[in-house]
C-alpha cells in the first residue's frame, strides 16, 4: 500500500532561521534585536501579530513584533529575560541565529482606525508590540487623525525605545505623555500609575479608538477611565498574553474561553471578550 | 625502634557511608587503633512500626541503596514467615535471579570502581579515563547489564517495585502477556552470556593485578547462609565455618544467637561475635564456606586466579566478588532456563494466612541480612529488628586492624602505607556504612 | 565550553540516588566530556575547598550539627543542586518526625547519649538555599541527566512538571491500581518520574513528594471509598515519603 | 456502501493478512482493561473490549511525539509516517477520531499529526460489550460516524464489514469476504441500534439545550461544589478522545549539542496549563481547580459546539471512570447542571 501524503509537506513546527543583524542591550532585563531571514524572504506582517522565537533545546517563546512593516530590509523583537527560553534568546549577539515562526495571529485593525484619533496605552513592555503601530503611523502619519500615546513604567530606568521617544516627543502629531510609578532624580515628568496620564490628555471623545497592551492589572483601570470619557467598549483594543506552544491555534493553552489568542488574537475588540470571564 | 604514627583517616573515601580510621603511635607503642563509624542514624526499626506490611520492604528498601534488592528480600522473607505465606517456585526463582543480579551489579561496583584505583595505584576511576578508558568503558558496561538485569525482573534495582509479599506485582519486563514476559527473560538471558568476553577480560585484568594484593593471613569465623538448592545466596541456613574445618548449621529464626550484638566502649557501632572473638560475612565467607556448590566456570576462574577455600586473607574478598559475579551469570543463565521450560505462569501474589512474628534473611554482597517483624492482627507492623552485614563485619576489621598494625610496624612501613595498607582493609570489605540501622554516633577528638 | 565542576556530597541517606548515576552505563563517560568531578567521596579520595560550579547533595538534613557542612558547601557552590527525595522533601527519613520515642526505640539505653542528635528529617534547603532539585527514591536518572544538561547549558530555569503522577501514568496507559483493587497517592504525588510504580503493578508512594495545594482531605477519602483502606491506615498513610507535606507537619 | 460479510472462522485469516502488510494496532487485554496496542499474534485480538484506556488516536498521535530535530546545525522535520491498519475502533471512538482531523487541519494543517493520520486505514467494530460508564446513545447524535474506511458489526456467525472508502475496498482481497445477506444486513444495522439503546448511563437533554444552560450557568457556584474533591491530575482529559492539547518541549542530546522538540499530550486541569509570566511575576489565569473543572465542562459541551456541530464529547466513559475522586462523569456533572 502507498502511503498518500507528503512527507515532504509543510512541517508547521519547523521554524526557520533569521540572521541576528544587531542586538542592543536596552535594560537590565530587556534586549532589542533586529532580524533578517537568512533564506532572502521578505517577512510580511501587520503590527500586533507575533511570531514564535526560539533557541534549540531551550525552546520558542510568542514574542510581539515591534518594528513597522513599512521597515521591509529587517524586522525587530524586544526580549525580556524572565525565564528559560528568554534567557537563550537574550545570550544570543549578532551574527547569531535565530529560530523563528510566524508571522502569527491578528494584529491591530489598520483599516479601522484609518481616518480616526487614535490612543496608545502602552505599560511597561507593552510598548513593544505596540511601537509597531506607533512606527507604522508615524511613516503613514497621514492616514490617522489625532494620535496620542500615553507610556508607563515603573521607574525611568525601566523606560524602553529612549531613542524613539525622543523622536515622538519632538514630532508635531503626537501627544506623547509618560509617567513613572516611582521617579528618581533626573525624573522631570509625571509620577503615578498610567490612569494619572488622562487628566494631562486632550481631546479624547468618544469617538477615539484606542489600543491597550501592559499587564493585566492596568487593563480594568484604563477601561474604567475610557468608559467615563464615554468611548464605547467596541471601540477599545487589548493586546492579551497567554503562554502558547503552537502559536497555531491546536495546544489549547493560549484559550480564553472559546477564543483561541494565537487564533483569534493577541489583538481583541474588548466588547469581543468582555464577557469571557478568564480573559482579563 | 621508636616510632610515632599518627592516622586519622575521618571519612574513609570509596565506601559506602561514612566510617574513619584511627590509629595512634608513640614511640613504637601502639595505643589506639580503632575503626569508627559516624553515619548520621536513620532508626529505621522504628519507622516501620505501625506500617501494614504491603509497605514495610518499600521503606526497609531504603535502607541501603546499593543493597537495596537484598533488604528487599530479606524484609519480604521475614513479612511472609511472619504472614504464614509460602511463595511459588515461579516466585523464589525470579527472586534467585533478582538476587545474582544484586551480587553481580554490587560486585563490579566495588571491584572496578572502589578496588582498582587501588590496584593500579590511582585515586579515583576517573583518572582511568584517559589512562585506561577501555577498562572503564567495559566497567560500566558491565554495571550497566547488573542494572538491566535486576530492572527485567525487580522493576528497578534501586528499590526494586516489583517484588512484593506473597510474589511479584508483574511479569518480568512489566510484561502483559506471558509471552511477553518469556521473551524479556529470553533477552535478559542473552545479554547474560553476551557478558562472557567481558568477564573473561576482567578475569584476565585481575590476573595481571593479583600481585598488588596485599598479603595478609588471620584465622577467623565465616558466616553465611547454606542453601541446598545452590550456593548460598537467596535463602538457606546460617552456616558458621571455623577455622578449623568444623561446620555449624543453625535456623534462622534463631539468628540472634549468631549475631550477639554488643556495645564496646572503645567504638561506637555494635559489634557481633559468635564462636570467636569477631567473625567475617560476605563473599570470602560464603565462597569459603560454599565452594563446592559454585558453578564449573566460576571454579575455573577461581582456580585460574590462585584462589583456594579456605582462604584466611581478608584483602581477597575483592577476588571472591569477581568470583561469585562470574558465578551468578552462569546460574542465572540456567535459572531462566528453568523458567522457560516451565513456561512462565501470570500468577497472583499469595495471601496472608495468618498475623505472627517472622524472620528472614537473604545474603546481600556484603553479607549475611536479617530482617524480623511482628505484625498486629489487621497486619499493621509492631516490632522491626534488621541486623546488616557491615555491623557483622566492623568486630572483624577491628580485629584484622589490631594484627595489621603491629606486622606493618614490623616491617617498619612508612605512616603512608600503613594509612593506605588499612583503608584496602576496609574497602576488601566493602561496607556498606549507611545501612545504618544499628550505628551509634560520636564526636571525634581530633 | 569549559568543563563545569562539580562535587557531590551525601547526608543522611542510602546513596541509592548515585548508585542510580553508574546505571547509565557506557554513556555515562559521555556527560565526563561536559563536567569535571572535583570532589565525590564514594568514589574518590580527593577533596577540594576551591569554589565549585555545581554542589550535588544527596540526603536529609537531620542533625543541628550539619549545618556548618551544609553551609561550607553553599558558600563553595555556585549552584546547589539537591538530588533525591531525601535531600528535597526529607524523603523516607521524615517517617520518624510524628514520633518522639525512635531513639529508645533502636537504641534502647543506649538511646540519650548526646552524640545521638537526631532530630527530624528536613530537605536540605531547610538549612541552606538550593537552587534545583532533583526529586524522588530513587531520583530518576533520565531526569537527572536532562537537568544536569541544561545546567550545564547555563538554563536560566529548569522545567520540571508541577502537576501529579496520575498523568504520566495516563499517558502510559497504565491499568490504574484503583481499577485493580488497589490503592494510589497519584493524584497527590509529584510527577516527572513517569510513573514507573503503578506501570510495575504497585501504588505510587508519592516518593518525590505532594503536589502544590494538594488535596488531601480528597485524597484520605478516596484510599477509604475507592482503596478500601482502614480508616487508620488512610489517615497514616501520606507519612511514608510526604510526611513533611502534610498538614499536620 | 458495499455490506460483505466474513465469516468467525475466516476472521483471524484476515487480520493476519493485514499483520502481514504492516502493523496493525488493535484492542488487546491487559489486566482488567483494554488497550490499543500493535498486536503481535492475532489470538490477542480481543474485538469483544468494552473500552480501552486511552483513545485509538495513540496510534497515529502518539502521546510524546518528535516534532522537530537539531543536529547543532540544522533543523529538521520529524514527519516520517508508516502505514498501518487500525483495527476494531469502536463507532464512539470514530467520532472522537473525525473530530481531532478537523481540529487539526482547521486554519492550519498539522502536518505531523496529519501526514500519521493519512497513512492510517482505519477498520471500525461495533460494540459488543458495555463500558460501565458508556452514554454515546445519548450524546453527540449531530456528528456522523465518518472518517473510517470499513465497519465490522458483530452478526450470527461472524461480521457484516461495511466498506466504506477506496481503502477500504482494498482490504476485502485480503479475507474471504462475501456479499452481506439482506438479513445479515438487517441484523447489523439491528446490533448498532440496540448498542446505541443499551448504554449503562443515560443524558437527557439534546445537546442545544445543554449548550446553552452550560453557558448560562459560568457564574454558578455549582462548579466549586462540583469539583471539591478534585485533585487536577488530569486524569479525565489525557484518556478523553476529544481532547487535544498538547505540550512542547526541547531535550538535549547526550551530546549536549543535539537536541528534539517533542509535544506531549497535556491537560487543562492541571494547575500549570493556564500560568503566564506577568512582568516577571507569575498569573495563573484559571487558578481556581473549579475554575479549571468548568473550563473543561465548558469546551466538551459548549465552546467547540459550533465548530463541530455537536458537543465535544462522544459518550465513551472514559473520563468517568479515571477519575479516582469519581467526579468527573459527564453524565452526572451535566444532568445535574441540567436540574439547576
Ligand atoms: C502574544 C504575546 C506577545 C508577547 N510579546 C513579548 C515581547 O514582545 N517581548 C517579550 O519579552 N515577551 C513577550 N511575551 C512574553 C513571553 O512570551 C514570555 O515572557 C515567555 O514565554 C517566557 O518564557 P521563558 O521560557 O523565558 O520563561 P519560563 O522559564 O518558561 O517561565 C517564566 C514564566 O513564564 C511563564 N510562561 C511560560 N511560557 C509562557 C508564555 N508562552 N507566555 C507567557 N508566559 C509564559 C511561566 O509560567 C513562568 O511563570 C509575549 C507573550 C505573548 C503571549
Ligand atoms: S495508578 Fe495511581 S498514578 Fe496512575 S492513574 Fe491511577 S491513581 Fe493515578
Ligand atoms: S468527556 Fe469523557 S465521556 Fe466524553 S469523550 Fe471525553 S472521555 Fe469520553
Ligand atoms: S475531575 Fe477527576 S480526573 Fe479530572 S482532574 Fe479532577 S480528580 Fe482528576
Amino acid at each position: 500500500m502507498s502511503c498518500s501524503c507528503g512527507s515532504n509537506a509543510e512541517n508547521v513546527f519547523l521554524p526557520k532561521e533569521a540572521e541576528i543583524i544587531s542586538a542592543k542591550k536596552m535594560t537590565d532585563t530587556e534586549t532589542h534585536f533586529s532580524l533578517r531571514m537568512k533564506d532572502g524572504s521578505t517577512f510580511d506582517f501587520e503590527p500586533g501579530q507575533i511570531v514564535e522565537a526560539g533557541v534549540f533545546g531551550f525552546g520558542e517563546i510568542p514574542l510581539g513584533l515591534s518594528s513597522s512593516p513599512t521597515q521591509t530590509d529587517s524586522f525587530e523583537l524586544v526580549v525580556r529575560e524572565v525565564g528559560k527560553v528568554s534567557k537563550a534568546l537574550t545570550e544570543l549577539g549578532e551574527g547569531d541565529t535565530m529560530m523563528i515562526r510566524g508571522p502569527m495571529g491578528k494584529g491591530f485593525p489598520l483599516a479601522e482606525l484609518r481616518g480616526k484619533d487614535v490612543l496608545i496605552v502602552a505599560g511597561g513592555i507593552g510598548l513593544c508590540p505596540t511601537r509597531s503601530l506607533i512606527r507604522y503611523i508615524m511613516a503613514r502619519r497621514d492616514e490617522f487623525k489625532k494620535f496620542t500615546l500615553f507610556y508607563g513604567t515603573r521607574s525611568p530606568k525601566e523606560l524602553l525605545f529612549e531613542e524613539d521617544l525622543v523622536e515622538w516627543r519632538a514630532s508635531d502629531g503626537v501627544a506623547c505623555l509618560e509617567t513613572v510609578d516611582q521617579a528618581d532624580e533626573s525624573w522631570k515628568g509625571n509620577v503615578g500609575v498610567i490612569t494619572t496620564l488622562f487628566e494631562k490628555a486632550e481631546g479624547l471623545d468618544a469617538d477615539t479608538h484606542v489600543i491597550i497592551c501592559g499587564p493585566p492589572v492596568m487593563y480594568k483601570f484604563v477601561i474604567q477611565k475610557l468608559v467615563s470619557i464615554g468611548i464605547p467598549h467596541s471601540n477599545v483594543f487589548v493586546d492579551l498574553e497567554r503562554r502558547m506552544k503552537c502559536g497555531i491555534g491546536k495546544c489549547g493553552h493560549c484559550q480564553i474561553n472559546d477564543k483561541y489568542v494565537c487564533l483569534d488574537g493577541p489583538v481583541f475588540r474588548f466588547s469581543d471578550i468582555e464577557e469571557l470571564e478568564e480573559a482579563i | 625502634m621508636s616510632k610515632n604514627v599518627n592516622i586519622d583517616v575521618h571519612h574513609l573515601t570509596r565506601v559506602e557511608g561514612h566510617g574513619n580510621i584511627v590509629v595512634n603511635v608513640t614511640d613504637g607503642t601502639l595505643e589506639k587503633v580503632q575503626w569508627q563509624v559516624p553515619e548520621a542514624p536513620r532508626f529505621f526499626e522504628a519507622m516501620v512500626r505501625g506500617r501494614h506490611y504491603s509497605e514495610v520492604a518499600r521503606i526497609t528498601s531504603r535502607i541501603c541503596g546499593i543493597c537495596a534488592v537484598g533488604h528487599t528480600l530479606a524484609s519480604l522473607k521475614a513479612s511472609e514467615a511472619a504472614l504464614g505465606i509460602e511463595i511459588s517456585e515461579q516466585t523464589a526463582i525470579l527472586r534467585r535471579i533478582l538476587k545474582h543480579s544484586e551480587n553481580f551489579d554490587s560486585h563490579v561496583v566495588h571491584v572496578f570502581f572502589l578496588v582498582a584505583p587501588d590496584l593500579l595505584g590511582v585515586s579515583s576511576v576517573f583518572p582511568l579515563v584517559q589512562t585506561h578508558g577501555d577498562v572503564v568503558k567495559l566497567a560500566l558496561r558491565m554495571k550497566r547489564l547488573g542494572h538491566e538485569w535486576g530492572s527485567t525482573i525487580g522493576g528497578r534495582t534501586t528499590h526494586p517495585t516489583r517484588a512484593i509479599v506473597g510474589g511479584f506485582a508483574s511479569l518480568p519486563g512489566a510484561a502483559r502477556t506471558v509471552r511477553e514476559g518469556e521473551a524479556a527473560l529470553k533477552e535478559l538471558q542473552q545479554k547474560l552470556l553476551n557478558a562472557v568476553p567481558d568477564a573473561v577480560k576482567t578475569y584476565e585484568l585481575l590476573g595481571e593485578l593479583a600481585g598488588n594484593i596485599p598479603s595478609f593471613t588471620r584465622e577467623t569465623e565465616y558466616v553465611g547462609l547454606v542453601d541446598d538448592v545452590e550456593y548460598g545466596l537467596y535463602d538457606g541456613k546460617i552456616g558458621c565455618l571455623m577455622p578449623d574445618g568444623t561446620k555449624e548449621l543453625i535456623n534462622v529464626s534463631d539468628y540472634l544467637s549468631v549475631t550477639n550484638e554488643y556495645v564496646v566502649d572503645q567504638s561506637t557501632a555494635k559489634y557481633s561475635k559468635h564462636n570467636m572473638d569477631s567473625y567475617m560475612a560476605g563473599a570470602l565467607a560464603r565462597i569459603n564456606i560454599n565452594y563446592d556448590q559454585l558453578h564449573p566456570e566460576a571454579k575455573k576462574l577461581a582456580e585460574g586466579l590462585g584462589f583456594k577455600a579456605v582462604c584466611f586473607n581478608p584483602y581477597m574478598n575483592s577476588i571472591a566478588q569477581f568470583i561469585e559475579a562470574v558465578h551468578s551469570v552462569y546460574t542465572s543463565v540456567e535459572l531462566i532456563d528453568q523458567l522457560l521450560t516451565k513456561g512462565l505462569k501470570d500468577e497472583k501474589p499469595v495471601a496472608p494466612t495468618k498475623y505472627d512474628q517472622g524472620v528472614g534473611a537473604t545474603e546481600v554482597p556484603r553479607g549475611i541480612l536479617f530482617h524480623e517483624y511482628t505484625y498486629d492482627s489487621e497486619g499493621f507492623c509492631t516490632v522491626g529488628n534488621c541486623i546488616i552485614p557491615t555491623g557483622q563485619n566492623h568486630g572483624n576489621i577491628q580485629c584484622d586492624m589490631e594484627k595489621l598494625v603491629p606486622e606493618m610496624l614490623e616491617k617498619d612501613m612508612a605512616e603512608k602505607d600503613m594509612e593506605l595498607g588499612l583503608e584496602m582493609l576496609v574497602r576488601a570489605y566493602d561496607p556498606c556504612i549507611s545501612c545504618s540501622t544499628h550505628y551509634l554516633d560520636v564526636t571525634f577528638k581530633k | 565550553m569549559a568543563k563545569v565542576k562539580c562535587a557531590w556530597f551525601d547526608f543522611a541517606s542510602c546513596e541509592g540516588c548515585q548508585i542510580e548515576l553508574t546505571n547509565y552505563g557506557e554513556p555515562f563517560v559521555e556527560l565526563l566530556q561536559h563536567i569535571e568531578i572535583v570532589e565525590f567521596r564514594e568514589v574518590m579520595t580527593e577533596k577540594t575547598e576551591a569554589p565549585i560550579d555545581v554542589a550535588f547533595i544527596e540526603g536529609s538534613f537531620t542533625r543541628e550539627s550539619d549545618r556548618a557542612k551544609l553551609e561550607r558547601i553553599r558558600d563553595r557552590a555556585a549552584v546547589v543542586v539537591a538530588y533525591g527525595s531525601c535531600a528535597t522533601c526529607g524523603g523516607i527519613n521524615a517517617l520518624k518526625n510524628h514520633t518522639d520515642d525512635y531513639k529508645q526505640e533502636v537504641y534502647g539505653a543506649d538511646a540519650d547519649k548526646p552524640h545521638l542528635d537526631s532530630t527530624k528529617a528536613l530537605p536540605i534547603s531547610a538549612a541552606i538555599k538550593v537552587d534545583y532539585e532533583v526529586k524522588g527514591c530513587p531520583m530518576d536518572k533520565d531526569e537527572f541527566l536532562g537537568i544536569v544538561q541544561q545546567l550545564v547549558h547555563g538554563t536560566a530555569k529548569v522545567y520540571v512538571p508541577s502537576y501529579p503522577v496520575c498523568v504520566e501514568c495516563k499517558r502510559r496507559g497504565t491499568v490504574c491500581r484503583f481499577d485493580e483493587g488497589d490503592y494510589c497517592l497519584g493524584p497527590i504525588a509529584q510527577a516527572g518520574c513517569g510513573a514507573p510504580c503503578p506501570a510495575d503493578g504497585i501504588p505510587c508512594e508519592a516518593c518525590r513528594g505532594m503536589v502544590q495545594d494538594a488535596n488531601q482531605k480528597s485524597m484520605e477519602k478516596v484510599l477509604m471509598e475507592n482503596g478500601k483502606l482502614p480508616e487508620r491506615w488512610a489517615k497514616q498513610k501520606t507519612r511514608m515519603f510526604t510526611a513533611n507535606f502534610r498538614e499536620d507537619a | 456502501m458495499k455490506r460483505c460479510y466474513i465469516s468467525d472462522e475466516h476472521l483471524n485469516g484476515f487480520v493476519e493478512a493485514l499483520m502481514g502488510r504492516g502493523p496493525v494496532i488493535a484492542p488487546v487485554a491487559k489486566q482488567s482493561r483494554f488497550v490499543f496496542e500493535k498486536l503481535e499474534t492475532v489470538d490477542d485480538l480481543m474485538l469483544d473490549y468494552d473500552t480501552t484506556i486511552l483513545p485509538p488516536k495513540v496510534a497515529f498521535f502518539p502521546t510524546k511525539q518528535e516534532l522537530v530535530t537539531f543536529d547543532g546545525k540544522e533543523a529538521k522535520s520529524c514527519i516520517n509516517p508508516t502505514d498501518q491498519v487500525l483495527f476494531g475502533v469502536h463507532p464512539y471512538d470514530i467520532k472522537g477520531i473525525a473530530m481531532s482531523d478537523k481540529f487539526y487541519t482547521d486554519s492550519h494543517v498539522d502536518e505531523n499529526y496529519m501526514a500519521n493520520r493519512r497513512a492510517t486505514t482505519i477498520v471500525g467494530s461495533s460494540v459488543q460489550k458495555h463500558y460501565k460508564h458508556a452514554f454515546f446513545g445519548s450524546v453527540c447524535m449531530e456528528v456522523e460516524v465518518i472518517g473510517h474506511d470499513m465497519f465490522l458489526t458483530r452478526v450470527a456467525g461472524g461480521y457484516v464489514a461495511d466498506v466504506l472508502t477506496d481503502k477500504g475496498e482494498a482490504l476485502l482481497g485480503l479475507g474471504q469476504f462475501g456479499d452481506a445477506t439482506d438479513a445479515q444486513a438487517g441484523e447489523a444495522d439491528q446490533v448498532n441500534q440496540a448498542a446505541m439503546e443499551n448504554c449503562p448511563e443515560k443524558l437527557e437533554n439534546t445537546s442545544a439545550q445543554i449548550r446553552d444552560k452550560m453557558r448560562s450557568s459560568f457564574r454558578s457556584d455549582v462548579w466549586e461544589e462540583l469539583s471539591e474533591d478534585c485533585f487536577s491530575c488530569g486524569s479525565c482529559n489525557t484518556v478523553c478522545p476529544t481532547c487535544y492539547c498538547f505540550d512542547v518541549q526541547d531535550e538535549w542530546g547526550l551530546d549536549g549539542v543535539s537536541a528534539t522538540r517533542c509535544r506531549t499530550w497535556d491537560s487543562c486541569l492541571t494547575a500549570e496549563f493556564s500560568e503566564v509570566s506577568v512582568q516577571g511575576g507569575c498569573e495563573n489565569f484559571r487558578e481556581q481547580r473549579a475554575e479549571r473543572f468548568r473550563h473543561r465542562f465548558m469546551r466538551k459541551a459548549a465552546y467547540l459546539n459550533e465548530q463541530l456541530g455537536g458537543p465535544a464529547c462522544v459518550g465513551c466513559g472514559r473520563c468517568s471512570g479515571a477519575c479516582t475522586a469519581d467526579i468527573a462523569n459527564p453524565v452526572v456533572v451535566i444532568n445535574k447542571i441540567m436540574e439547576q
